[in-house]
Formats: structure tokens, sequence, C-alpha cells
């Protein structure tokens, strides 16, 4: 028996499917053994985008496929190029991945790990697809890394916030560009510092599971670094809707500001509440009583409307951005659209490219070969002396110069510390980019108690 | 000393006494009806003594045990049966599997796992089954869906179902009831021809005069939750305070 | 005790929500006898109708500002809602901040023609059918209502504030002799509570002091009886239907700004509206009122810290295990009739 | 033949020819056409098909026999795949122990859920389970996390003891399930032409339980088990005074079904090493009372039948996107093929469960009987159809015959 021959669809699509219809002895043929799982045939490679498409974050969803849509076309030479143009890496021509034309399936991981384990299965079993990206949350991200993993595909993640997706969960076929919650706190707490001074209490309401607790653990670290204290930190169920009775306590609790560790759903509903208590009206020991968002996204920041005015979080990229990588995908990204892309979007793109990147200088598809390809060879991001900044450095694509650090798979990039907008002059122009934090500012070791446990174990190649 | 003896049993319900001071005592092997005017503490009577109301104080000894406090699947298979005013039936199955499940707890008891034979693989229930539908003539019908029975049928297949369970006391609440006059000659008829050939006491609540007079050894009336008199029928028929109590308007 | 007192009053308006959602499913099940899975999706529509009256508000004209930028360097669309133009600046945009209260007016006869249609088109052929299929079919009615809603308006949430005069909050413990910032009280919220009682208290004095009341209250004590005396009563139990939608449509609506609409907010609400109509008594008006309130504070108090650590994760499962407790000890719930929906 | 009679037999071998012959059946279309995206024979969803259709068969052993409608029966198929994945940690990789201690964990757990659930009826009952299953929903999300691994769901590592078997393949992998060596992803693929067929060792072990799980079920439906379970349903009144006590019976039906469940989640897991919490959220409980009754409840295959619905829906239909519709309509003039597309778009991809809810109504509304209705009252038609032509009237009259147990 064959071992975990998962592909055959493409290697049909080539000629062996007519060798074996011609071989009249054998009518029956097993599928022929291959180097890796589904290895491409000669004319195209498909993609598998494993987005939400039902549920909460079905919007997000949609929003990653719109720009995985855009790099398959920019990719196959259609459209104006976007970041390909702007890329620092040049080997991507806009003839597909090594002279293969790019298709795509899509799934809906329906923000479940089950759900979003079957619908990658089905693109690896089904449709041939080499390469799984995509997802709206952590536990997603890390369940179908695991998946990918044992089934020997790459994984590119999609928007993945927890220090686990690297930390103690990392897979060797699995790689994020998305910035973590550690990066969150220390790009965050500076800025914090230095507007609501290094004297603080915070309050922390955190969700309550995996994500929650890895961003409340980063944020509460980087912010007592600087000085502030931490009054509280509550537990709020997922499933809650309404956090009155959570919110009601805060300023009664001698704390002058509120950290709401809440993503999607949560964050919009927890900080409505939160305002509607009128607690950024309010005085306690002598300040203005503040709120923070350690992670932000346009979305989230569209469901709470008004209320995200004047408040701090982070993000991984904004529209906004200036340089000439970020101006590129805004332009190709709005033109087709009509609206600019999220941060969701934006990382999806630059996944879905740096893989394109990394296959064509592999010249393979093998995934030990992408992955040896994505972790690069010694080149390092400048200014930052540590024995793991080895990785591969690649820049134009946002951000800045970035590091696909081999050691955990990770991207080392500037991180924004955004604003909800004032006076917004549109529908999108909701947050306004406050600080570029530096990279060494967000630096981590791969053993940094937050990120231990893990072990990238070796890249399987399946089959 | 008979088969059933009530003694001194209490019920109220908030303000209501429903039963006072009942006592009662029905003797193996004969007919015994319960006759008295609505609201007199008939059917209160009839449910404390299959386990579905506690009475208050006193004491229901059947066979020379208490059946106090004990569930009416507890009191069945101490050899009660009861057949409703409407019939009770299992109205999704058909008449025949409304047969073999009493006759599986004759044999097998309140509970017994029995989950992998075939119901058809048990030869002696199926043919216990079979003959008592053959003994009340209702074998053509075996295969219907027993909601889909006429309403004498529906009561003949009830009592069928008690029958089968041979038991020592067949309680019978108001078994003509609604029922049409040849429904009622025809339940009559079978309930002599049972009480003929079966060694069964019968305890009846009944309205119909035209039945309790047709079938009782013995009657009780009852009247505002006691027994005004016990007598045998011919002597209930001229007691005046019967007649006034009950009887005097009917009659 | 400023703590407990807090709790209290932020039970009050959970509370309400769910009173209110659960008055209707309850009203809709004494009177028609139909479990109703698609009620969610009703409060759903009806905090929809507050955005949607938002949207129409602010429906625009634009003009190009030549000035400005948009995103891709184009010259910048300037959008001015009609309702500005028409009634000048202030005026509109007062019209517009009063969009949720306004609302109201908008989502009455739109619940009821909802709630009608559901009746008329669907509900009135399960009435005879058993309680397991008009669970799927409304459950079904419920994914198609909330997926239409997501085609129209997206997944993502849609804020929808207050006037302005309600933001922030009052603070009841300076008047209870508290120091200041001790008990806060949101106004919305102090609104939605009074608006709760308003319409508990309208529904009950209508069933209680109209004939058409006391026909349908007969009609949940006894329908074959009521049937018997000749009075058509399906008729007036379609409205009962209407008015069970403009209730839950009601509740919406006056959410609308205390948590932003998405699609699935039916389906959240939707199993904490049978616990609590279940834990009430299934079809008894006051016990969905009083388990409404009960579960309300009750979930308030278990998200106080001090109760957290004693028995970590309580407010996860609280709901829950009150309705299990009140189950097990009352069989029928607070205030139920025995018999109601045993088999 | 095995104690069934021939009617049953015949049912018991259509359904061991369909779970054996799965693959062919489930790829019908060559797999490089516009029309491959409807083949659903592949590991992943035929191993789907058959877990869900034996989570549905034990359901139907409790919803279909007795009435009762649990609507926490989730609770024990991700209690099953919790005990089956910590199997897989602990001890070792083969599936046979880890679906064993499943099936006992989610006895065990039954019994207790059960004993407390069964003390009310009806929507009581209901509410009852809904409860218990949220609850434990909402701490294996939360507070559980250590035993379950919360938001990602409990999964296996590199570091797992695995006392009899290997921590970690000789390539630094977490090894694969198996039952003896023979590992359950592996697939034989066979190339006839232009289709193509998967034997998978996962599938045909999860095909081999079903045909057991469900001949039991047949077993069951038959025995004066099953008989006094249809009486519960029936009239419990009835039956109390008949001298049985159908505590005891509803209590064993519903530790059977969450047996069953538990035997679900260890396979589901078996098949892939993760157990995620969702999979115990009473949305998940509705699916299989949504699965039973979309397929008939209380006939014994309509329940396997909804499985296969409801899971095909879910994978199928939600990968559809405006890429495949456009090209499927490319041979139409563009204009319409845009309108086609618009037209179609809300109905699959993201907007399955659209879909999937109209059907929902539509199956209620018009086949109350499910699937199984549906099935009959098309052979009906057809017979009608074929006497219709044959002139010779009917003289038999049919009495209306009452099913035994509907198939």
């Amino acid at each position: 028996m064959s071992k975990f021959t998962v592909t055959r669809r493409g290697a049909l699509k080539t000629g062996a499917a007519a060798g074996a219809g011609l071989a009249l002895p054998t009518i029956f043929t097993a599928g022929a053994a291959r180097a890796f799982t589904n290895e491409p045939g000669a004319s195209s490679v498909t993609l598998g985008f494993n987005v939400p498409q039902t549920g909460p974050y079905a919007d997000e969803g949609a929003d990653e496929l719109r720009a995985y849509q855009l790099a398959v076309e920019h990719l196959n030479g259609e459209g104006d190029g976007g970041m390909l143009q702007t890329f620092s890496s040049k080997v991507l021509d806009g003839t597909g991945i090594l002279g293969r034309k790019v298709e795509y399936v899509t799934g809906d991981t329906q923000t479940k790990s089950d759900a979003a384990r079957a619908s990658a299965k089905s693109m690896i079993e089904k449709d041939g697809a080499i390469m799984i990206t995509g997802g709206s949350s952590s536990g997603v991200a890390v369940a179908v890394q695991g998946l990918c993993q044992e089934a020997g595909v790459i994984f590119m993640a999609g928007l993945t916030h927890s220090n686990d997706t690297t930390g103690k969960d990392k897979k060797a076929n699995g790689f994020r560009h998305f910035f973590d919650a550690y990066m969150s706190g220390a790009a965050l707490a500076p800025v914090l510092a230095k507007m609501y001074g290094n004297d603080r209490k915070a309050y922390h309401l955190t969700a309550d599971y995996t994500w929650g607790w890895t961003q409340q653990e980063s944020i509460q670290a980087a912010t007592e670094a600087l000085g502030w204290e931490t009054v509280n930190n509550v537990l709020t169920p997922l499933a809650a809707t309404d956090f009155s009775s959570y919110i009601a306590p805060v300023l009664n609790s001698g704390a002058d500001v509120l950290i709401l560790n809440h993503y999607g759903g949560n964050m919009v509903n927890s900080l409505t509440n939160a305002v509607q208590f009128g607690l950024r009206d309010k005085q306690v020991n002598g300040k203005n009583f503040e709120i923070v968002v350690p992670l932000y996204s346009r979305l989230m920041a569209k469901g709470a409307g008004e209320n995200v005015k004047g408040i701090f979080g982070s993000t991984n990229w904004h529209w906004s951005l200036q340089d000439e990588g970020s101006q590129a995908f805004v332009k190709s990204f709005g033109t087709k659209y009509g609206f600019p892309p999220s941060q969701a979007a934006h990382t999806c793109y630059v996944q879905t490219l740096l893989y394109a990147d990394a296959v064509t200088r592999a010249n393979s598809f093998e995934p030990c070969a992408v992955v040896e390809a994505l972790e690069g060879g010694d080149s390092s991001l400048p200014g930052i002396d540590s024995p793991s900044n080895k990785g591969y450095l690649f820049d134009g694509l946002g951000n800045g110069p970035t590091l696909y650090r081999a050691a955990d798979h990770q991207c080392f990039k500037d991180v924004l510390v955004v604003k909800g907008k004032d006076n917004p002059t549109s529908e999108f122009d909701l947050l306004e980019v406050v600080e570029v934090t530096p990279v060494d500012q967000v630096w981590y070791e791969p053993d940094h108690p937050m990120f231990a446990g893990g072990d990238l174990g070796q890249c399987n190649n399946g089959a | 000393m008979g088969i059933l003896e009530v003694k001194g049993v209490n019920k109220r319900f908030g303000g209501l006494q429903a039963l006072g001071d009942v006592n009662l005592s029905v003797a193996e092997n004969t007919v015994h009806a319960i006759i008295g005017p609505n609201g007199a503490g008939k059917s209160t009577l009839l449910n404390c003594l299959v386990g579905k109301l506690i009475p208050d104080t006193g004491s229901v000894m059947f066979d020379g045990k208490s059946v106090l406090g004990r569930t009416p699947y507890e009191i069945n298979q101490m050899g009660i049966s009861r057949v409703f005013q409407t019939p009770e039936i299992f109205g999704d199955l058909t008449v025949f599997e409304n047969m073999v499940i009493p006759a599986f707890a004759k044999r097998d008891g309140a509970f017994r796992m029995h989950a992998f034979e075939s119901v058809a693989n048990e030869k002696d229930i199926c043919i216990r089954a079979e003959q008592m539908l053959v003994d009340l003539n209702m074998q053509d019908k075996m295969r219907m869906h027993s909601a889909s029975l006429s309403r004498g049928d529906k009561r003949r297949l009830e009592m069928a179902m008690c029958l089968l369970q041979e038991p020592r006391l067949l309680l019978l609440d108001e078994p003509t009831a609604g029922m049409a006059r040849a429904d009622t000659n025809n339940t009559i008829d079978l309930l002599k021809e049972i009480k003929e050939k079966r060694d069964i006491t019968i305890c009846i609540i009944e309205h119909d005069m035209h039945v309790v007079f047709s079938l009782a050894d013995r009657i009780t009336v009852l009247a505002q939750g006691t027994p005004l008199v016990e007598d045998a029928p011919e002597n209930i028929r001229g007691n005046p305070k019967v007649r006034e109590a009950y009887l005097g308007e009917a009659a | 005790m400023d703590a407990i007192i807090l709790q209290i009053l932020n039970g009050l308006d959970k509370g309400s929500a769910y009173a209110l959602i659960a008055l209707g499913l309850t009203l809709i099940f004494g009177t028609l006898g139909v479990v109703n899975f698609a009620h969610g999706a009703l409060f759903m529509l009806g905090a929809f109708c507050a955005v949607t009256l938002n949207r129409l508000l602010t429906l625009s004209f634009e003009t190009i500002d030549e000035t400005k930028t948009d995103f891709l360097g184009n010259p910048m669309k300037v959008k001015t809602p009609y309702v500005e133009a028409w009634f000048g600046p202030e005026t509109g945009a007062a019209i517009i901040d009063w969009a949720v209260p306004l609302s109201i007016l908008f989502a009455i006869p739109i619940m009821i023609a909802i709630g009608f249609a559901m009746e008329r088109g669907l509900i009135k052929h399960f009435y005879k059918r058993p309680h397991a299929d008009q669970i799927l079919v409304t459950f079904g009615l419920a994914i198609v209502l909330q997926e239409l809603i997501k085609l129209f308006f997206g997944a993502n949430p849609i804020p929808t504030p207050a006037p302005d005069i309600f933001r922030g909050s009052f603070d009841f413990g300076v008047l209870l002799g508290f120091d200041p910032n001790v008990i806060i009280y949101p106004y919305w919220r102090m609104v939605y509570f009074l608006f709760a009682m308003v319409i508990i208290g309208g529904v009950f004095a209508f069933l209680q002091f109209t004939t058409f009341g006391m026909v349908v209250r007969a009609g949940m004590a006894d329908r074959e009886t009521v049937g018997l005396l000749g009075i058509d009563i399906d008729k007036r139990f379609t409205f009962m239907f209407g008015l069970a939608a403009a209730v839950a449509g009601l509740a919406g609506v006056m959410y609308a700004p205390i948590n932003s609409p998405n699609y699935h907010m039916g389906m959240d609400f939707l199993v904490l509206s049978f616990v609590v109509v279940v834990v009430g008594g299934m079809g008894s008006l006051p016990g969905a009122v009083l388990a409404g309130f009960l579960l309300g504070i009750l979930e308030s108090f278990a998200s106080m810290t001090w109760v957290k650590d004693i028995v970590p994760g309580i407010d996860q499962i609280i709901i829950y295990l009150v309705a299990i407790i009140i189950l097990l000890t009352r069989p029928r719930g607070l205030m139920g009739r025995k018999g109601v929906m045993e088999d | 033949m095995l104690g069934l009679d021939k009617k049953d037999a015949t049912i018991l071998l259509v359904v061991i020819a369909l779970a054996l012959l799965a693959p062919f059946l489930l790829n019908p279309f060559p797999s490089n056409s516009g029309l491959a995206q409807f083949n659903a024979g592949y590991p992943d969803l035929m191993q789907r098909f058959v877990i869900f259709g034996i989570f549905a068969i034990g359901f139907n052993i409790l919803f279909g026999l007795t009435g009762y409608l649990s609507f926490g029966h989730a609770a024990f198929l991700g209690v099953g795949s919790y005990s089956a994945v910590w199997m897989f940690k602990l001890l070792s990789m083969n599936v046979l122990p880890a679906i064993l201690l499943s099936i006992v964990i989610a006895g065990l757990f039954s019994v207790l859920i059960g004993y407390v659930s069964l003390r009310r009826s009806g929507i009581y009952f209901s509410i009852l389970t809904l409860a218990f299953a949220q609850m434990s929903f909402n701490l294996a999300y939360s507070v559980l996390t250590p035993i379950t691994n919360g938001e990602t769901g409990l999964q296996l590592t590199l570091d797992d003891p695995r006392v009899l078997g290997q921590t970690a393949t000789a390539s630094g992998n977490i090894p694969a399930t198996n039952v003896f060596g023979l590992e359950m992803r592996s697939t034989y693929t066979m190339d006839v032409g232009a289709w193509s067929f998967d034997f998978n060792a996962g599938y045909y072990l999860c095909a081999i339980i079903m045909i057991l799980a469900f001949y039991l079920s047949l077993r069951i439906f038959r025995s004066p088990f099953g008989l006094m379970l249809r009486a519960v349903k029936s009239n419990q009144q009835r039956l109390n005074y008949t001298g049985l006590n159908p505590k005891p019976y509803t209590l064993a039906a519903f530790i059977i079904s969450g047996m069953y469940a538990g035997l679900a989640g260890g396979l589901l897991a078996s098949m892939d090493p993760l157990a995620g919490a969702e999979r115990m959220q009473w949305t998940a409980s509705g699916e299989v009372v949504l699965m039973t009754i979309l397929g008939g409840a209380g006939t014994l295959i309509g329940p396997v039948l909804g499985a296969g619905f409801i899971k095909y829906f879910e994978n199928i239909f939600s990968k559809i996107n405006d890429n495949v519709l456009h090209q499927w309509f490319s041979f139409l003039p563009e204009g319409m093929e845009d309108t086609l597309v618009f037209l179609l778009h809300p109905f699959v991809g993201k907007g399955w469960h659209l879909t999937l809810g109209i059907l929902f109504m539509l199956v209620v509304t018009f086949l109350p009987g499910g699937l199984v209705e549906g099935g009959q009252r098309l052979s009906r038609l057809f017979r009608r159809r074929s006497r219709d032509t044959d002139t010779t009237p009917d003289p038999e009259h049919h009495p209306k015959e009452s099913p035994h147990v509907a198939e």
C-alpha cells in the first residue's frame, strides 16, 4: 500500500493519465509514486485559500480572499503587478510559479479548528493543493499548521496573532508573516508610557482562551517593565456579548487604564460598552481614564464606530503607509475593489508572494526545499546583534526590511502603533499611524519564555 | 379477608377532603363495583390503589402486602392491572406489538436489557400474544396500527393487554364511558366471559347502572369521599340512603 | 455592598433583554403551541431595523472636493446626507442622531408584518406537527433570515449609536451616598430598562384588560375549550404572533446601541432565551419575565472577581447551572403549569 | 441471516454495499471535468460521512425510538475525541485502545448526564441536556484548557510520552495513527481512464465500524428492548401501568446513544488526531438533530442519509466560489454568464448556510418523514407509473399496512 499518496489530480492533468489509459493490460493503475505530496504537473499549480467565509470573521475572510485573488492575478502576469515590482527579490516575473499557471481553491474555516482542518484536508486530498494559507484566528492557524506538517504541504499563516503559532506550536512546514502578541506589547508599551506617563494602573479584561492569555501576558510584561502597575486581570467568556458587568467595577478599582485583550466581536462589544459607561470622560488618580486595545483591525474599528476615536492599539500594517510597496499594493487593491485593503488582506497577499518567491528561488515545489528557501541563507537584519538573527531578508512588501527568521519561522519587521482617528475623512479612514516601532524594539529570542516549549521538528515532504 | 383491603384512607387536596376514612374490602374472585355521583372520590380512590396518589393516612393492602409508596409499575407487577376511562394503548405500535409488551412485562419483570434478540424469535411471547388476540376475537386486526382501531376495539385491546398479564385484580375505570349501547353490551358480555373463564377479581368504577347491576357481586356507594353503604346489588337498589344520595335523581 | 448594587443594576438591563425576548417566545408557545427557534432572528431583525433606518437617514449624494484626495490619490468624493441637505445641516444631524429611537416607529409595522407573514406563510402549517418539526423548520428559517441579513449588511458588526444626550453614564452611587464613580450606570441602559418595563407592562395590561387579551389568556389556559366556544381563536393567534414579533423586534431596536448589531446576534440570544423561558416555565408570561431578570442578575454576580476566584469559570456556566438546579428542584420551572411540553 | 428477517437483511446488504463501494459511488465524475467539484470521494469527507453516520445512528436510538430530544449529544462526541487524543498522547498511536477508551468515557459521561436529565421529560429534558453540553463546551474552551488545549484543540506534540509507541518518527515527525502498523492515512489511488478513486485505510476502518454499528442498531430496533423504547415514546403512562419501568429503558437508550457518540468522537480523532472544543457546542448537537430529522427520525437508514446530506453541503458547497461558477458557465455568452453567476453567488461558497437553511425548510415542510419519506414517495410514484402503463387494474385492495419500523 502506497503511503499517503493523497495526491493525483495534479499529475492527472499531465500526461500520466493518458499513459495509463493507453497501457491496455493494466487498466487500473495506482497513483505513481511521487517525491512529495501533491507534486504539481507541468502546466499549473494549485494553492489552497482557507479563510472564514461564515461566522463572525466572514468579512475579514472575504478581504483575505480578495487579496489572494489579487496575488494570483499578479503572479500570473495579469493586472498591474502590485508588489511584484517593489519586492526586493526579483525572481518572480509574472509567468506563474516556475512557469506553471497559478490556480486556486477556496474553503471555509468557519473559525473552528475542526472545520478548518476538514476544509484544508479536502483541499489537499481532493484538489491537490500544494500550499495552504489563510485563517483569521490563532486556534485555526495552529490547528491547520499541524495538519499541513503531517500532510507534507506548506502552511503560510494568515491573520494569527498568538505567540503560540511560532512559539510552542511552531512547525517546520508553517510560516507566519503576521506579528504576534509579544510584538504588540513591546511596540505599544513605550508609546503608552510616552502618552500616558509611567505611573499608571492598568485593569485588564481578557478573552478567556489561548490568544487572550498570551496577549494579556505580553502586554502586562511590557507595560510593567515601564513602571505600570497591573491592578487586576479579569477573564471574560468568549461567548459574552455584553461586557457591562465586567466593565462597571473598573472605575472603582483604582485603575486608570483599561486594557481590552479582546478581538473581533468581543472587542467591538467590550469597547462599545466601555465607552457607553463613559469611562473615557472620567478622571481617576488625577489622570484621564484611558482605554487601550492591543490588537486593532480596521474591520473591528469599523464595527466599534465612533468609539475607537483616540484609542491606541497596534497593527501589522495599514494602508496609509507611504512606502513604495504598500502604495503599490493599495493602488492595485483599491483599483480592483474600490476600497483600501485591510491588514489581513496585506499579510495574505504577502504570504502568497513569499511562497511563490521561495519556490522560484528553490527551483522546486518540494516542501523541504521551499522551507530551506524561506529560512534563507545567512542574511540578517541590520542592527540586531543576536545569533538567532538569521533567515531570509527581504524588503518592498510594506513594513520595511523584514526577516523570516529561520529559528522559528516568524517574520520580524517594524510594528505599527495606531490610534483611532478623531476626524475620519472616509469610512475607511479610521486609524492613524502614530508610530512605526522599529524592529529592534520588538525583537525577541526564540527561547523567550513566552515562546519556549515548542519545536519546529523536521520539514515534511509527505509522500 | 379480601384480596384488597383499604383501611381508613384519607386524602386532602388543599382545602378539599377528597377521601374521608374510606374502608373497603374486595373479596377474591368477585366483581366489586364502586359507584357514586361525580366528585364522590371514585377516581381518587382508584389512583390511591395503583400508586398514582399516596393517601395522607390509612393503609391499602393487596394480598397481604402494602401498596403504599410503591410506583405504578411495581404495583402492576404485584398483580394489579388497570384499564383507563379512555383507552390507554400504544398508539404508534401495531395491535400485536401492543400485546407483546405486557407479555414481556409478565415474563421479565419491570426491566430487562434484551437488546439483541429479535422480538419475532421470542416464540413463547409471540404465541401468548396471538393466543390472547384469538381469545378476544381480534386476530384479524393483529397487524393494524392500534391508533386506527375503533374505540370499542381499543377498549378490547387494552383489556386484552391487561388480561395477558393474568392479573389477580383488574381495575376498570368507567370502561363503558361514552360508548354506544351496543358497544356497552359487548363490553358487558366480554367482562362476563372473563369473569367466568378466569380466576380474577374485578373492581369496577362505573356510572352506568345497567353495567353495574349486570356484573357486580357487591357494590360500594361512595358519596363525598366516604363509603355510604356496601352491599349486594339487590339490596343497594332498595336502599333509601343510596336513592337519596345518588340514585334518587337518576331513578 | 456597592459592588452588589452595581451588579444588580447591570443584571437589570441584561435581564430586560432576556425578558423581552423570552416574553415573545413564551407568548407564541403559550398561544400557538409552537416552539419558535426563529425568535432570536426576530430580535436580530429588530436591531437591523435600526441599522436600516440609520442607513436610510444617512443616504447621501456625492460631491467631488478637488482640494482633498482619497486613498488612491483621486479627488475625494464627499458624501452629504440628503436629510442634512433638506433640513439644513443641524436639524439633519439631529434627525440622524435620533435614528435609533425613531426606528421604533419604523420597526413596529415592519415587525408586525414580518410576524404575520411568518405565521400565515409558514408556522400555521406546523400547528399539528411534532415539536421537533417546528424546531427544525424555524431553525431553518432562522438560518435563512440571518444569512439574508449577512448578504446585505455583511458579517461585521455595524455601529448604531444612541442619541448624543444618552452618551455617558449616570452616577448612582452619589445618590446613595457612595463616593463618585463607584456605582455608575450608562444612560442608555437606563433607557433600555425603562423601555423594557413599559413594554412588559403594556403586554400584561393588554392581556389583562382587553377582551382580546382575555380570549387569548383563556386560549393559553385551554386551547380546545375556547375553540368550542366558537371564537375564532386562530385569527387572534395570528395577531399574537405579530405582537410577539414586534416585542422581540423592539427589544432588538433598542439593543442596537448597546452592542453593534451583527447578523448572528439572534443565535447568540436564542439558546439563552430558551433557557430563560424554560426556567420561567413554558407558557408562563410572568415566569419568563421573572426568569429573565433572575438570570440577568445572577449572570452579573457570577462575573464579579471574587466570585470567579472561588469558582473559576463560573461566569461561563452560571446560566446553565442555574437552569439545571431550577429544573431539578422545580420540575416545571419557576411558574410553569403541569403537563406543558412534557411529551 | 445474522438473526435478521429478509427485509432487514436486504437493508443491511444495501448499507454494506454503499459503504464498501463509496469510493466509486462518490466519485462519479472524471477528475478533471468541471463537475469534479461535486465529487466527494476523497478520504477525509468519506470518513466524515460514515463517522457522522455512526453519530446519527446512535442519536436515532434515543430520539427516534424514545422521542427524547437531546440537545447535548455533541458533548459525548467531544469527550470521546478528547479521550482518544489523550490515549494517542500517552499510550500509543494504535487507534483501537483509543476508540475503546472513548466509548467507555463517553459512556460514563452519559450515565451521569443521562441520570440527571432523564428526571425530566419533554422540552425540560432537552434544556437540561443542552445546559450540560454548553457547560462542557464553555469550560473546555477556557478553564479546562490544560486538559483540552482550549481554542486550538487538543493535539499531538513531539514530546508526548506514548509509552507503548514512539514519541517521534525517525524523520522527526509525529507518528501517524494506525491499526497495528497500518496507517490510517495510507491511501491507494486507482486511476481508471479519466476517473480516479481513493481507497483509504482509515475510511475502511470507519466503514466497517459503521456497518457493525448499523447492524447493532438494526438488532436493537427489532429487539424487545427496542420495542420498549418505542413504547416509551408512544405512551409512558400505559407502560408504567403495564408493570414496566420506563426509566432504566430510557437511560439505557441514552447511554447507548452516548457511547455511539463517543465512538464517533474517537473515530474522528483517530482519523485526524486533533480534538477541537467546537465539536461540543450546541450547534454541533443541533447538527445531529438536523441530520436525524432530515433523514427521517425513527427510520433505520434515515440518519445516515441525513448525515451524508449535511456533511456534503458543508464540504462541497462551501468550496464553490465565483471562480468555479465562471468556469462552469464559460460556454455561455458573457452577459448570461455574469447574470447566472450573480444569481447563484448568494447560494454557494460563503452562502452555503443559506442554501442549507432553505433546504431544511423545504424538506421539513414537504417531507415530514425526511429524506426516507422522499425516497418512499418517489418509489411509490414510479410503481404507480409502471402500474398505470400496464392496463390490468389492480383488483387487490391494499389496506393501509402499518410500518413495522419504517426502513
